[in-house]
C-alpha cells in the first residue's frame, strides 16, 4: 500500500502544496526515514487558494453503517425506536484508514438481508405499537380494523421520504399504499397492514444503499454533479453521521442545494445544528480507530485500575475534548495536540490521580504539567500499548498510520522478539531495550520511525498512568519526529502541532469520509487546496468541513472509466425519470 | 490549628469548582523528569488527604476451630431455638413460635435467658484500650496488649454470624462499600507528614459517590473523588483532634454516628448506628489507611440497626438470636449508665480498611423537599 | 397548600371522574388520559388519587389482581397462576412455610374470625353469556363459576374498598419492596409518548422516563419554548422527540429546538433529563433552583398541620410536633397471603411488633396520629376515623374511649415514642422481613439513597 | 514470549492481546464450521436443521467434588457428577471460567448468569440488560418455526426464566406441564404428518410486499456502475432468500418422521419444591420440548431446573439457604448437603440430554443436531463467587462440536462459551460481551 502511495507522491505534478506533499513522503522504505522535512514552509505562504477547475470526486454506492441506519430510523420514528441488538450489520473492512471508505465497497450477503429485514421488522412492530403510532401517526384510520388509504398514503409518504431520502415517485407510494391497504384488509388491522408497507420500505435497498446519482451540471458542460437528492444525502450522512432530515430534503426538493448560495446557507444550517456534534464523534471515532476500543483490556495485575469502565470512560473523555475543543470552543485543530484542556470522569479520576464531581467535569491541566495534548489521553496511549506494559513502538506507529497518514510497514513474520520480551538486568526501560532491538539492521529501518515518537510518552504505562521511572530507572523521555528534536512528551505535542502531516492527514480524512471514497492522485490537487484554506482559516474543523462541503469536488462527479461518460450521462439523465416516475 | 472547609474546595487543591470547569494540581509536579521516590504522598494535597471506608468488621479474634475461646459451642439462632422453645409440634402456632418470638426481638428483656448462651471464653482479644485502664476484667491481644476493652466480642463472639465465614461478617464490609447510604468517608487536614505529625484533625463525612472498583472487581482504588453529603448526612459530620507517630493515626475520643443500612433495601436504613466515644487508631499512607476504630456502642443503636438491616431468616443464617444476644449485650454493658444505673453501652471495635479517595465538598445547596408543605424542612442528626 | 409544581396543573383540563355518584370526597379523583380499549361492559375506568386511573366494577370500586410484589429470599412467589384463581371461598389454617426459618402447616392467628380469601377479594364474576374481549378473557372458578381475567390473570375487588376512587386493597402506595405476593390495582395504559412513564410516588403521579429517570421543567422556558441553550445544555438534555411526531396531542406537543430537532413539551413545558441524575425517580434536578420535578397529577395534600422532616435518608413525612408518621404493613403466610395492616384484620401481628402483644404498651410506644376534633381531610386518601385503641378496631365516631385518627388509604398512622428529634426514623423497618412483611416502614417523602450503587 | 512475566498475567488478557501484536481484535475469518457441515441429512437430502437449547441449575457446584483432573477426553467422573456418567459421551464440562463484574456490583444469584447468557454484567438489581443468548440465537434461526423460541420452568414460577428479549421483556417461563402440552400440542398443533394446512396471513402480506422491494433493485441498477451492480445482485440473491423463508412458512411443513405428538397428560404435575416433585415436573416438561424440538415447532428453547428455593425432604432448609448455613464437613471440605442438592440438579441434566438423545432423527438422534448450552448462578453460592464457574453444553450441534471432553477456563470470561455456541449457531458475530466480559475467542478445544 505504502509503496503504491509514495510512487504517486513522487510522481505528483504538485510542489506547491507543501503540506500534502508532506503528508506523501509517507514512509515508503524505513531504511530511510524522513529528514529535515519539518522544515518545510509553512502552508499559509500559498497563495492560491483557488479550487482546482476540474476538481471532482467519484460517485459511489454505500451500505448504511448500523449507525447511519438508526440514526436515521430514530430520527424519523423516535429516539426510542433504536433496536441496536437487532441492527448488528456485519463491520466493513477498514480502508485507507476509514471504514467509512470501505462502506462503497461492502458486500451484502443472505445472512446480512435477513438482518435487514428482521430490523424492518422490528422498527415497524415498534413503530406501529399502540403506545407509539398515536404519538407518530399524523392521522387515524377510519377504522382500525379496515384499510385507511388516504391516513396510510400520509405515513408512507412521510417515512418513505426519510428512509430513500428522496420524495417517493407516486407510483412508488401507490404501491406501498396497496400493498398496506391489501394486507390491512387481509390482516383485519390497519395498522399491522401499514407496518408491513414501513416493512417493506425498510428492507428496501435504496433504504440501505445510499445510491449516488448523477445528473449533467449545467455550469460545467459535459460535466457531472450529484443530483440534488445524493448531494443531500452526502451533506447529511458527512455532518450528521444520519440521512438527510425534512430541511436537507426541502432544499433539495426546491433546487436551492444545487445553487451555491442555497448551498451556503443549507450547510450553514447543518454545521450550527446540535446534530453536527453527532456526526463528528462518528468521523473522529472511524479516524482513531476507536471501534478496537471495545475489544481492549488490560492485565489486572498489572494494572488494576484499568477496568472496562475506564475503557468506555476514556473513549468518551477523547470525544469530549474533540467536540469541546473543535466545534464548541472553534480552536485550532493542532491545539488539540498541546492543549491541556480536557474533561474528566470520576473512574479516570483514578488513573489520573485527580479529583473529579461526580460526574463528568471539565478540567484543565496546569502549565508545565506532562498531560497535554491528546496524545497524552488514555484512549491513545491505553489503546495502542500491550497488555501488561507500554509500547513506544505501537504508539509511534499509530501515531504516524492514524495522525499523519503514513503507513508504517509491518515486521518481518521472523523477527525475534526474545532482546525485548525476555528479562536481562541490563536493560531497565523501554528505551534500553529498544536500543537493543535496534542494533538489530532488519528491524532499525522501522523502529527509526516509530520509536523517538513512542519514547517520549513512556512517562505513560501501558495504562495511561503517570511515571517518571520504570521499575526505580529514571524514564529517558526525549526523542524527535522528522528532525525535530525535543525532550519530553510536551516537545512531542509541539512537535505534532507545527508538523504539516498532521493537517494534511486531518484534510485527507475528513475529504474521504465526506465523499466516501478512497483518494488517489487525482486527488491531490484538490487536497492542497483544502489544506491551503484550513491553513488559512486557522486549522478549524467546521471551516474544513464548510470547505469541503462547499467545494466543487464535493458535488461534481468524475466518472471512472472517461470512456463510458456519455452512457453514463444519459443514464443519469434518465435516472431523475425514474426517480419521478 | 482549626479544621477549616470551605464551600467549593477540594481539600489539597486550590481552585474551585465551577460552571466553566476546575482546574488543580496535576497527577504529577509540573514536568517531573527526575526519578523520584516511588510511592511519595503526592495524595497529601494542600494539607489534607481522604480515604472512604472498603471494610468494616466488628473486631473478633478467633482460633482455627474456635475450640479455644467457644468451647460449648457457638448459639443457637431463631431456628434452633425454635425448636427448643416450642417442643411439641403439635402445638406450634404462628402466635406461640414465629409472633412471639419476633415480639421478643423487637421488645428484648433483660430477664434471665431460658436458653443456653455462650459468651467468649478466656482473654485474648483484639481492640483498643478504651478507659486507659488495665483492669482484671480487660483482653489482651494476641501479641500480648494488655487493657483491651471489648465486652462486645465476648457477648457475640461464639455466634457464628459475627465470625471470619459468618454471613454477617461477609455482608458486613461489603454494605460499607456498596450501600450508597454507608459510604464514610475520612479526612484528615492540617497534615504535614503522615509519618509523623502531632497536630491533625480528622473529620467524618457520608460519602455521595460510587466506589471505584478496580479490574479485578474484588477492591477499590485510591485515587477516586468523594463528595461529602452536607444536606443529608450531617449526622455522621464528627471531627476528632488526632496525631501520627510512626504513621499511626491516633485520634481523642467522640460519640459517632455511622450509617448502617442494608444493602439489600437502603431505605431500611434509619436508626443508624451510634458509638459513644470513639477513636482511631489506624496505620495511615498515601493510598490506604487500617487498623481499628474503638469505642462504646450504644446498645440500642446497634442492637435495632442489626434487626432492622437483617431479619430473622437472615439471622438464622448464623445462629443469631436477638432476645437471647441483648441480653448478652446489656449483661456485658460497661459504659454510660442510665438514670437507674444501668449501663446503655458496651465497648467495642471496629476492623477497618481504607482506601484513598479526594474529598470535595460542594458549594453548600440546599435540597429542596419534594413538596411545600405549610411546614418548614428541618434538618436534623446534628450531633450535640 | 399543596404546591403545583407544573403550574397549569392547578387547573387540570382531564375531566373528573365518571360525573355520577361521586361524592365531593373524590374531587381529587383526577381522570387522568390513558389509552381506551375494549373491556367488559361492567367494567369502567375510574380516576384515583394516587395511582391513575384504575380499573372499577360497575359500583366503581377499584379492580385488582393477585401478584406483584417479590418473593422471600428464593422460597417461591405466591399469586394466581395465569388464567386461575387460587383465592378460594375456605378458609385457609395453616401458614405455607414462605417466612423462613418458620415451617409450614402452622396455625394461623385468630382463625375463629380469619375470613376466607374469596371473601375479602369478592371476584369479578362473569356473566354466563360474557365473551372475551381485548385483554379480558373469563376463567372458571374450581366451583364452576366464571370470573373475569385481566391478561389472564383473574380479577377481584376488595372490601376494603367502600367508595369509587378507593384503592385500599394494594396496601402502603403500590406496595413496592413488600415481601409476600400483594394485590395490585389493574389500570389502563396511561395515555403517553412511548418515551414516557408515570409512578405513583407519595408526592403524586411522577412523570418519568421509561427506563424510570425523572423529567423536569424550568421556570425561564416560555410556552412551548426552551431557553435552555449553551451551558445549560451541559447539566439538561432536551427529551428528543421523532421528527414524524404529531404536533400536538393533548397535553403533548413537540417543538423545534433548532431546524430538524424537536424536543417533548408537556403542558407547554419543555421536558428534560438531569445529566448524572442520582437515582431513578429522583427529587434531584428540583433541587437546582427553576427546575421542577413534573406530575400528571399531583399527590393530594397532606393533613393539614402534617410537616415534612428531613433525615439522613431524606425527608419523612411527620406529624405537628415533627414526630416522623409510620404506616404499618403486613401481609401473612397463608396461601391466600391475606393482608394483616388493616382494622378490619387480626390485630395480632402488629401488636406483637409494637408491644410484644401487650396492647397498652404498644399504644404508648406508636400512639396513633391523633387528628382534631374538627380535622377534615381535603382528599379521599387521606382520612379521620375513630378507633378503639384497645381493639385496634375502628368504632363509630363518638364511642367512649375511641381515639379521632388520621388514615391513609384507611389504614390508621401512628408514630414512634422513642423518635425524640424531628427526622428520627427509629422504628423504621421495625418488624419482620425488615418491617416488608410484617412491620413500620416512615412514611418517606423524598427518599434520597434508595438507589444502591 | 516464555518468559516468567507470562505465568504472572491474567492468561485471558494476555491470549487477547496476543492477536496482532497489540491490544487490539481483528475480524477473524469465520469458523469454518459454517463450511463444512456435516451432520446427518434427511432422506431427501436436506440436512437436519441445528437447533439450540439452554439449561440452568442454581447455585454453583462444589469444586473439590465436581471439578475432574483430567481435562481433554476420557476425563474422570466426579464426586458431584456421579449422575452424568450415563450422558458423559454426549457433553462437554467446561470449569473455572469467570463472570467479570467490573464496575457493576455483584448481585447475588444474578450478576453469574446473566453474564453467562447476555455477556454483560447488570448494573442494577434484578435487570437483565440485554438480549439473552437465546434470543440472539433465535432471531437468528427462530424465525421459520412455529415459536422462536420456548421456554419452560421445572421450578413452578414463571419468573424462573432466563431468557429475555430486552430488560423490560422476559420470556415468561411454562410452569405447568398441561398448559404446555396444550400450548405446544392442543388444537392449534400443526402436525406436520397431518393431511390439512393453513397459512399464516401475516407472512403472506409480507411475502407478497416483497416484490415491490425487488423492484427497487431493478431501479437502483439503473443508476449504479458495474461493480457496484454486483453489489446490487447479490442484495437481491439475500431478498430471494427472504422470500424462500416465508415461502416455507407458507407450505405445509414436510412430514417428520421423528414427530410424534405426545398423549395428552391425565393431569398436571404437583406443585411443591421437594427435589422428587422438581424432577417429576422436570422430566414431564424435558419430554415435551425435546418433541417440540423434533417436530420443528422451535429451534431455539430454554429449561430451568430450579433456582434458590428446592427443598429436600426431611431437611428443613431449602437449597440457597443450605448454600449459605451449611458449615463446611471438615473432613471432606465441602458442603455435604448443599452438594447432595447440586447432585439431583445434574440428574435432571441428564435427563434432558437424555430425552434429546433418545429422540431419533436421520441417521442418529435428535441430540446430533442440537447444541444445549448450560450454566449456572455462582461458582460457589456461599460466597457468592463469579469465579470458578461450571457451565456444560451437550449434542454436537449437527457435526460442528466435538462432545465428551472437560475443559478448563483457566479463569477466562464465561462468555467464551455462549460466543462459540453463537459461532457454531451461524450468527455472524466479532465478539460477545462488554468490558471484560468481551471476547472474541471461541472455546476451540469442542469444535470439531
Amino acid at each position: 500500500m505504502y509503496g503504491k502511495f509514495s510512487l504517486v507522491s513522487h510522481k505528483s505534478r504538485l510542489f506547491c502544496g507543501a503540506a500534502v506533499a508532506l503528508a506523501a513522503i509517507a514512509l515508503a522504505s524505513c531504511s530511510a526515514p524522513p529528514k529535515g522535512t519539518a522544515a518545510a514552509k509553512p502552508a499559509t505562504k500559498v497563495a492560491s487558494v483557488k479550487e482546482p477547475e476540474d476538481a471532482a470526486t467519484q460517485r459511489h454506492l454505500h451500505l448504511l453503517t448500523s449507525a447511519q441506519y438508526l440514526n436515521t430510523v430514530s430520527y424519523a420514528l423516535g429516539p426510542d425506536v433504536r433496536p441496536e441488538a437487532e441492527a448488528r450489520f456485519a463491520p466493513t473492512v477498514r480502508t485507507d484508514g476509514l471504514l467509512q471508505v470501505g462502506t462503497s465497497k461492502a458486500g451484502v450477503n443472505d445472512t446480512q438481508v435477513e438482518v435487514f429485514q428482521k430490523v424492518a421488522v422490528a422498527v415497524a412492530t415498534t413503530a406501529m405499537d399502540p403506545v407509539r403510532r398515536k404519538f407518530l401517526m399524523p392521522c387515524t384510520p377510519k377504522d382500525e380494523k379496515a384499510a385507511d388509504a388516504a391516513c396510510a398514503s400520509q405515513f408512507i409518504t412521510r417515512v418513505g421520504k426519510l428512509m430513500f431520502r428522496r420524495p417517493l415517485p407516486a407510483d412508488k407510494v401507490a404501491e406501498l399504499v396497496n400493498q398496506a391497504n391489501a394486507s390491512a384488509d387481509r390482516l383485519q388491522d390497519f395498522y399491522a397492514g401499514l407496518g408491513v408497507a414501513i416493512e417493506a420500505i425498510l428492507v428496501s435497498p435504496k433504504t440501505l444503499f445510499v445510491a449516488e446519482s448523477v445528473e449533467p451540471d449545467p455550469a460545467h458542460p459535459g460535466h457531472l454533479r450529484l443530483d440534488a437528492y445524493s448531494l443531500a444525502s452526502r451533506l447529511s450522512f458527512f455532518l450528521w453521521n444520519s440521512g438527510p432530515d425534512e430541511a436537507v430534503l426541502k432544499a433539495a426538493e426546491t433546487g436551492e442545494i444545487q445553487t451555491p448560495k442555497g448551498r451556503a446557507k443549507l450547510v450553514e444550517m447543518m454545521l450550527a445544528s446540535p446534530r453536527l456534534e453527532a456526526g463528528m464523534r462518528a468521523f473522529f471515532d472511524d479516524m482513531l480507530g476507536f471501534d478496537e476500543l471495545s475489544a481492549l483490556a488490560k492485565d489486572a495485575t498489572v494494572y488494576p485500575a484499568f477496568t472496562g469502565a475506564t475503557v468506555e470512560d476514556a473513549h468518551e473523555q477523547t470525544l469530549r475534548t474533540m467536540v469541546d475543543q473543535l466545534l464548541v470552543k472553534n480552536r485550532d485543530y493542532r491545539d488539540l495536540f498541546t492543549s491541556r484542556e480536557t474533561f474528566l470522569s470520576p473512574v479516570l479520576g483514578a488513573l489520573y490521580n485527580l479529583p473529579t464531581s461526580s460526574d463528568w467535569t471539565a478540567y484543565t491541566f496546569p502549565d508545565g504539567s506532562p498531560r497535554t495534548g491528546f496524545l497524552t489521553q488514555i484512549s491513545f496511549l491505553a489503546g495502542h500499548s500491550h497488555p501488561g506494559r507500554s509500547s513506544p513502538t505501537l504508539r509511534g506507529k499509530a501515531l504516524r498510520e492514524i495522525l499523519m497518514c503514513q503507513p508504517v510497514p509491518r515486521p518481518p513474520a521472523n523477527v525475534d522478539f526474545s532482546i525485548v520480551e525476555n528479562p536481562n538486568p541490563n536493560l531497565h526501560t523501554a528505551r534500553d531495550r529498544l536500543e537493543l532491538h535496534r542494533k538489530n539492521p532488519v528491524c532499525a529501518g522501522c523502529h527509526k520511525i516509530t520509536d523517538p515518537m513512542g519514547l517520549a510518552l513512556e512517562n505513560f504505562d501501558g495504562a495511561g498512568q503517570y511515571r517518571d521511572n520504570e521499575k526505580g530507572w529514571k524514564i529517558d523521555t526525549s526523542g524527535a519526529l522528522d528532525g525535530k528534536a525535543f525532550n519530553d512528551v510536551i516537545g512531542l505535542g509541539q512537535a505534532m502541532h507545527d508538523h504539516p502531516a498532521v493537517t494534511s492527514c486531518m484534510v485527507k480524512r475528513v475529504f474521504a469520509y465526506g465523499t466516501g471514497g478512497s483518494t488517489d492522485n487525482q486527488d491531490q490537487e484538490e487536497l492542497a487546496y483544502y489544506g491551503a484554506r484550513f491553513a488559512e482559516q486557522g486549522y478549524r474543523l467546521k471551516d474544513l468541513l464548510r470547505t469541503v462541503a462547499l467545494s466543487q469536488a464535493f458535488s461534481t462527479i468524475r466518472e471512472s472509466a472517461p470512456a463510458e461518460q456519455p452512457v453514463k450521462a444519459a443514464e443519469a439523465a434518465s435516472s431523475d425519470a425514474i426517480n419521478a416516475k | 490549628m482549626k479544621n477549616t472547609h470551605v464551600a467549593g474546595l477540594i481539600s489539597g487543591v486550590v481552585a474551585l469548582f465551577g460552571a466553566a470547569g476546575m482546574t488543580q494540581a496535576a497527577d504529577a509536579p509540573a514536568a517531573a523528569p527526575a526519578a523520584a521516590p516511588a510511592g511519595a504522598a503526592d495524595t497529601v494535597r494542600n494539607r489534607a488527604i481522604g480515604y472512604v471506608m472498603v471494610s468494616e468488621n466488628r473486631a473478633i479474634y478467633e482460633t482455627k476451630d474456635g475450640k479455644t475461646e467457644c468451647p460449648q459451642g457457638y448459639n443457637d439462632g431463631p431456628r434452633e431455638q425454635f425448636k427448643l422453645r416450642n417442643p411439641d409440634e403439635a402445638k406450634r402456632t404462628v402466635m406461640n413460635t414465629r409472633l412471639s418470638f419476633e415480639s421478643e426481638v423487637w421488645h428484648p428483656a433483660t430477664t434471665p435467658d431460658p436458653l443456653p448462651y455462650h459468651y467468649i471464653q478466656g482473654n485474648i482479644g483484639e481492640g483498643l484500650n478504651l478507659d486507659g485502664k488495665v483492669g482484671p476484667n480487660d483482653l489482651s491481644s494476641p501479641l500480648g496488649e494488655k487493657g483491651i476493652d471489648n465486652n462486645l466480642y465476648r457477648a457475640i463472639g461464639c455466634t457464628r454470624n459475627f465470625r471470619a465465614d459468618g454471613e454477617t461478617s461477609i455482608l458486613t464490609p461489603q454494605w460499607r462499600s456498596r450501600a450508597r447510604y454507608n459510604t464514610f468517608v475520612i479526612e484528615l487536614t492540617d497534615v504535614d507528614s503522615l509519618a509523623n505529625d502531632d497536630d491533625v484533625t480528622v473529620t467524618t463525612y457520608r460519602g455521595l459517590d460510587k466506589l471505584i472498583a478496580d479490574a479485578t472487581g474484588n477492591s477499590y482504588l485510591p485515587g477516586g473523588t468523594q463528595t461529602a453529603d452536607m444536606t443529608f448526612g450531617r449526622k455522621f459530620i464528627q471531627s476528632f483532634k488526632g496525631k501520627i507517630k510512626d504513621g499511626v493515626l491516633t485520634t481523642e475520643a467522640k460519640d459517632l454516628w455511622m450509617p448502617t443500612a442494608s444493602v439489600y433495601d437502603p431505605r431500611d436504613g434509619g436508626p443508624d448506628t451510634l458509638y459513644r466515644a470513639m477513636r482511631f487508631q489506624l496505620n495511615v499512607a498515601a493510598k490506604s489507611a487500617d487498623g481499628y476504630m474503638g469505642g462504646y456502642a450504644d446498645i440500642e443503636s446497634w442492637y435495632y440497626a442489626s434487626h432492622n438491616t437483617r431479619d430473622a431468616l437472615h439471622q438464622s443464617y448464623g445462629g443469631t438470636s436477638g432476645p437471647s444476644m441483648y441480653r448478652a449485650l446489656m449483661k456485658l454493658a460497661d459504659y454510660a449508665p442510665d438514670k437507674n444505673g444501668v449501663n446503655t453501652a458496651i465497648s467495642s471495635a471496629l476492623n477497618v480498611r481504607f482506601t484513598q479517595v479526594f474529598v470535595r465538598h460542594p458549594d453548600a445547596q440546599v435540597a429542596k423537599a419534594p413538596i411545600d408543605t405549610s411546614a418548614t424542612i428541618q434538618t436534623t442528626g446534628q450531633r450535640e | 397548600m399543596f404546591k403545583r409544581t407544573v403550574a397549569s396543573c392547578v387547573v387540570l383540563a382531564a375531566a373528573v371522574a365518571g360525573g355520577t355518584g361521586i361524592a365531593a370526597e373524590t374531587k381529587n379523583s383526577v381522570l387522568e388520559a390513558y389509552v381506551h380499549e375494549p373491556m367488559p361492559s361492567i367494567v369502567q375506568v375510574v380516576g384515583t388519587e394516587m395511582d391513575g386511573p384504575v380499573f372499577a366494577d360497575s359500583r366503581g370500586h377499584t379492580l385488582y389482581v393477585f401478584g406483584g410484589g417479590r418473593d422471600r429470599g428464593g422460597y417461591g412467589g405466591g399469586g394466581d397462576p395465569k388464567d386461575k384463581s387460587n383465592c378460594h371461598t375456605t378458609v385457609d389454617k395453616v401458614t405455607t412455610g414462605n417466612m423462613a426459618p418458620w415451617p409450614a402447616g402452622m396455625e394461623l392467628p385468630d382463625l375463629a374470625t380469619r375470613k376466607s380469601c374469596a371473601e375479602v377479594w369478592p371476584p369479578l364474576y362473569a356473566a354466563d353469556d360474557a365473551k372475551p374481549v381485548g385483554n379480558w378473557s373469563i376463567i372458571t372458578r374450581d366451583d364452576g363459576k366464571k370470573q373475569w381475567a385481566f391478561d389472564h390473570k383473574a380479577v377481584y375487588t376488595s372490601t376494603l374498598d367502600q367508595r369509587q376512587g378507593d384503592v385500599n386493597g394494594g396496601g402502603y402506595l403500590h406496595a413496592q419492596g413488600a415481601s409476600g405476593t400483594v394485590r395490585t390495582p389493574i389500570s389502563p395504559r396511561e395515555d403517553l409518548p412511548a418515551q414516557f412513564d408515570v409512578e405513583s410516588m407519595p408526592t403524586g403521579r411522577m412523570l418519568t422516563l421509561v427506563d424510570g429517570f425523572s423529567v423536569y421543567t424550568w421556570d425561564k422556558d416560555g410556552p412551548n419554548k426552551s431557553n435552555c441553550d449553551g451551558a445549560c445544555l451541559a447539566q439538561w438534555k432536551p427529551v428528543l422527540a421523532a421528527a414524524t411526531a404529531p404536533q400536538v396531542h393533548g397535553d403533548w406537543a413537540i417543538i423545534a429546538r433548532s431546524p430538524g430537532v424537536f424536543q417533548w413539551t408537556y403542558r407547554k413545558k419543555p421536558l428534560y433529563a438531569l445529566n448524572g441524575d442520582q437515582q431513578k425517580r429522583s427529587f434531584h434536578g428540583a433541587d437546582i433552583p427553576g427546575w421542577h420535578n413534573v406530575y400528571t397529577t399531583p399527590g393530594p395534600a397532606f393533613p393539614k398541620g402534617f410537616t415534612v422532616q428531613r433525615n439522613p435518608g431524606g425527608d419523612v413525612l411527620a406529624d405537628a410536633s415533627g414526630k416522623t408518621i409510620y404506616i404499618f404493613n403486613c401481609i401473612e403466610d397463608a396461601a391466600d397471603q391475606q393482608a394483616c395492616d388493616h382494622p378490619t384484620t387480626t390485630q395480632q401481628y402488629r401488636w406483637a411488633i409494637c408491644g410484644g402483644f401487650d396492647v397498652k404498651k404498644c399504644n404508648a410506644d406508636f400512639p396513633y396520629v391523633v387528628a382534631d376534633k374538627n380535622a377534615k381531610s381535603t382528599s379521599q386518601i387521606w382520612g379521620v376515623k375513630d378507633v378503639d385503641p384497645t381493639t385496634g378496631r375502628y368504632v363509630d365516631p363518638g364511642t367512649p374511649g375511641s381515639v379521632h385518627v388520621w388514615t391513609f388509604r384507611d389504614r390508621p398512622l401512628y408514630t414512634f415514642a422513642r423518635d425524640t428529634a424531628p427526622g428520627d426514623v427509629r422504628a423504621n423497618a421495625w418488624g419482620e422481613g425488615n418491617g416488608w412483611r410484617n412491620g413500620f416502614h416512615a412514611f418517606w417523602v423524598r427518599e434520597e439513597f434508595r438507589r444502591q450503587f | 514470549m516464555t518468559n516468567s512475566i507470562l505465568s504472572k498475567l491474567n492468561r485471558r488478557r494476555v491470549l487477547r492481546g496476543m492477536v496482532d501484536g497489540g491490544a487490539v481484535t481483528v475480524a477473524l475469518p469465520l469458523l469454518n464450521v459454517f463450511l463444512n457441515g456435516n451432520g446427518t441429512a434427511l432422506a431427501d437430502g436436506k440436512p437436519m436443521p441445528v437447533r439450540f437449547g439452554t439449561w440452568y441449575w442454581g447455585l454453583g457446584v462444589a469444586k473439590d467434588v465436581f471439578v475432574p483432573k483430567k481435562v481433554g477426553a476420557n476425563w474422570e467422573i466426579t464426586e458431584e457428577m456421579e449422575a452424568l456418567r450415563g450422558v458423559q459421551k454426549h457433553i462437554n464440562v467446561f470449569t473455572n471460567f469467570t463472570a467479570f463484574k467490573d464496575n457493576a456490583q455483584n448481585f447475588c444469584h444474578h450478576t453469574g448468569w446473566v453474564i453467562g447468557r447476555t455477556g454483560i454484567a447488570p448494573m442494577q438489581s434484578g435487570e437483565v440488560p440485554g438480549e439473552t443468548l437465546d434470543i440472539s440465537v433465535a432471531n437468528s434461526i427462530g424465525r421459520t418455526t412455529r415459536f422462536r423460541t420456548l421456554t419452560a420452568s421445572a421450578s413452578g414460577s414463571a419468573r424462573d426464566t432466563q431468557s429475555y428479549d430486552n430488560p423490560q421483556t422476559p420470556n415468561a417461563a411454562e410452569t405447568s406441564p398441561m398448559a404446555f402440552y396444550t400450548r405446544l400440542f392442543g388444537p392449534d398443533f400443526q402436525d406436520p404428518n397431518a393431511p390439512t394446512f393453513t397459512p399464516n396471513p401475516k407472512i403472506m402480506v409480507r411475502k407478497s410486499a416483497l416484490s415491490g422491494v425487488m423492484d427497487d433493485i431493478k431501479d437502483l441498477n439503473k443508476v449504479v456502475g458495474s461493480e457496484d451492480r454486483e453489489r446490487i445482485e447479490q442484495y437481491f440473491t439475500g431478498l430471494r432468500h427472504i422470500e424462500q423463508q416465508f415461502q416455507q412458512q407458507l407450505t405445509k411443513p414436510e412430514p417428520i418422521a421423528s414427530c410424534k405428538a405426545p398423549e395428552k397428560f391425565k393431569e398436571d404435575a404437583k406443585n411443591g419444591t421437594d427435589t422428587t416433585l422438581m424432577a417429576a415436573r422436570h422430566k414431564m416438561l424435558s419430554d415435551l420440548m425435546a418433541m417440540a424440538v423434533a417436530c420443528d415447532q422451535t429451534r431455539v428453547f430454554n429449561m430451568t431446573y430450579g433456582g434458590q428455593g428446592v427443598t429436600k425432604l426431611g431437611y428443613e432448609k431449602p437449597h440457597h439457604t443450605c448454600t449459605h448455613e451449611e458449615p463446611v464437613d471438615e473432613k471432606l471440605g465441602y458442603q455435604t448437603v448443599c452438594s447432595w442438592f447440586t447432585r439431583r440438579a445434574f440428574e435432571n441434566w441428564a435427563y434432558v440430554v437424555d430425552a434429546f438423545a433418545k429422540i431419533k432423527e436421520g441417521d442418529g438422534s435428535l441430540l446430533d443436531n442440537v447444541l444445549i448450552y448450560a450454566n449456572t448462578d455462582h461458582g460457589l453460592a456461599r460466597i457468592h463467587s463469579l469465579d470458578g464457574m461450571a457451565m456444560f453444553t451437550a449434542g454436537r450441534a449437527g457435526g460442528k462440536m466435538k462432545t465428551g471432553l472437560h475443559v478448563a477456563g483457566d479463569g477466562s470470561p464465561v462468555t467464551r462459551l455462549g460466543y462459540t455456541a453463537m459461532k457454531v449457531m451461524g450468527l455472524n458475530v466479532r465478539s460477545w460481551g462488554t468490558k471484560s466480559n468481551n471476547t472474541s475467542k471461541e472455546v476451540g478445544e469442542i469444535l470439531a
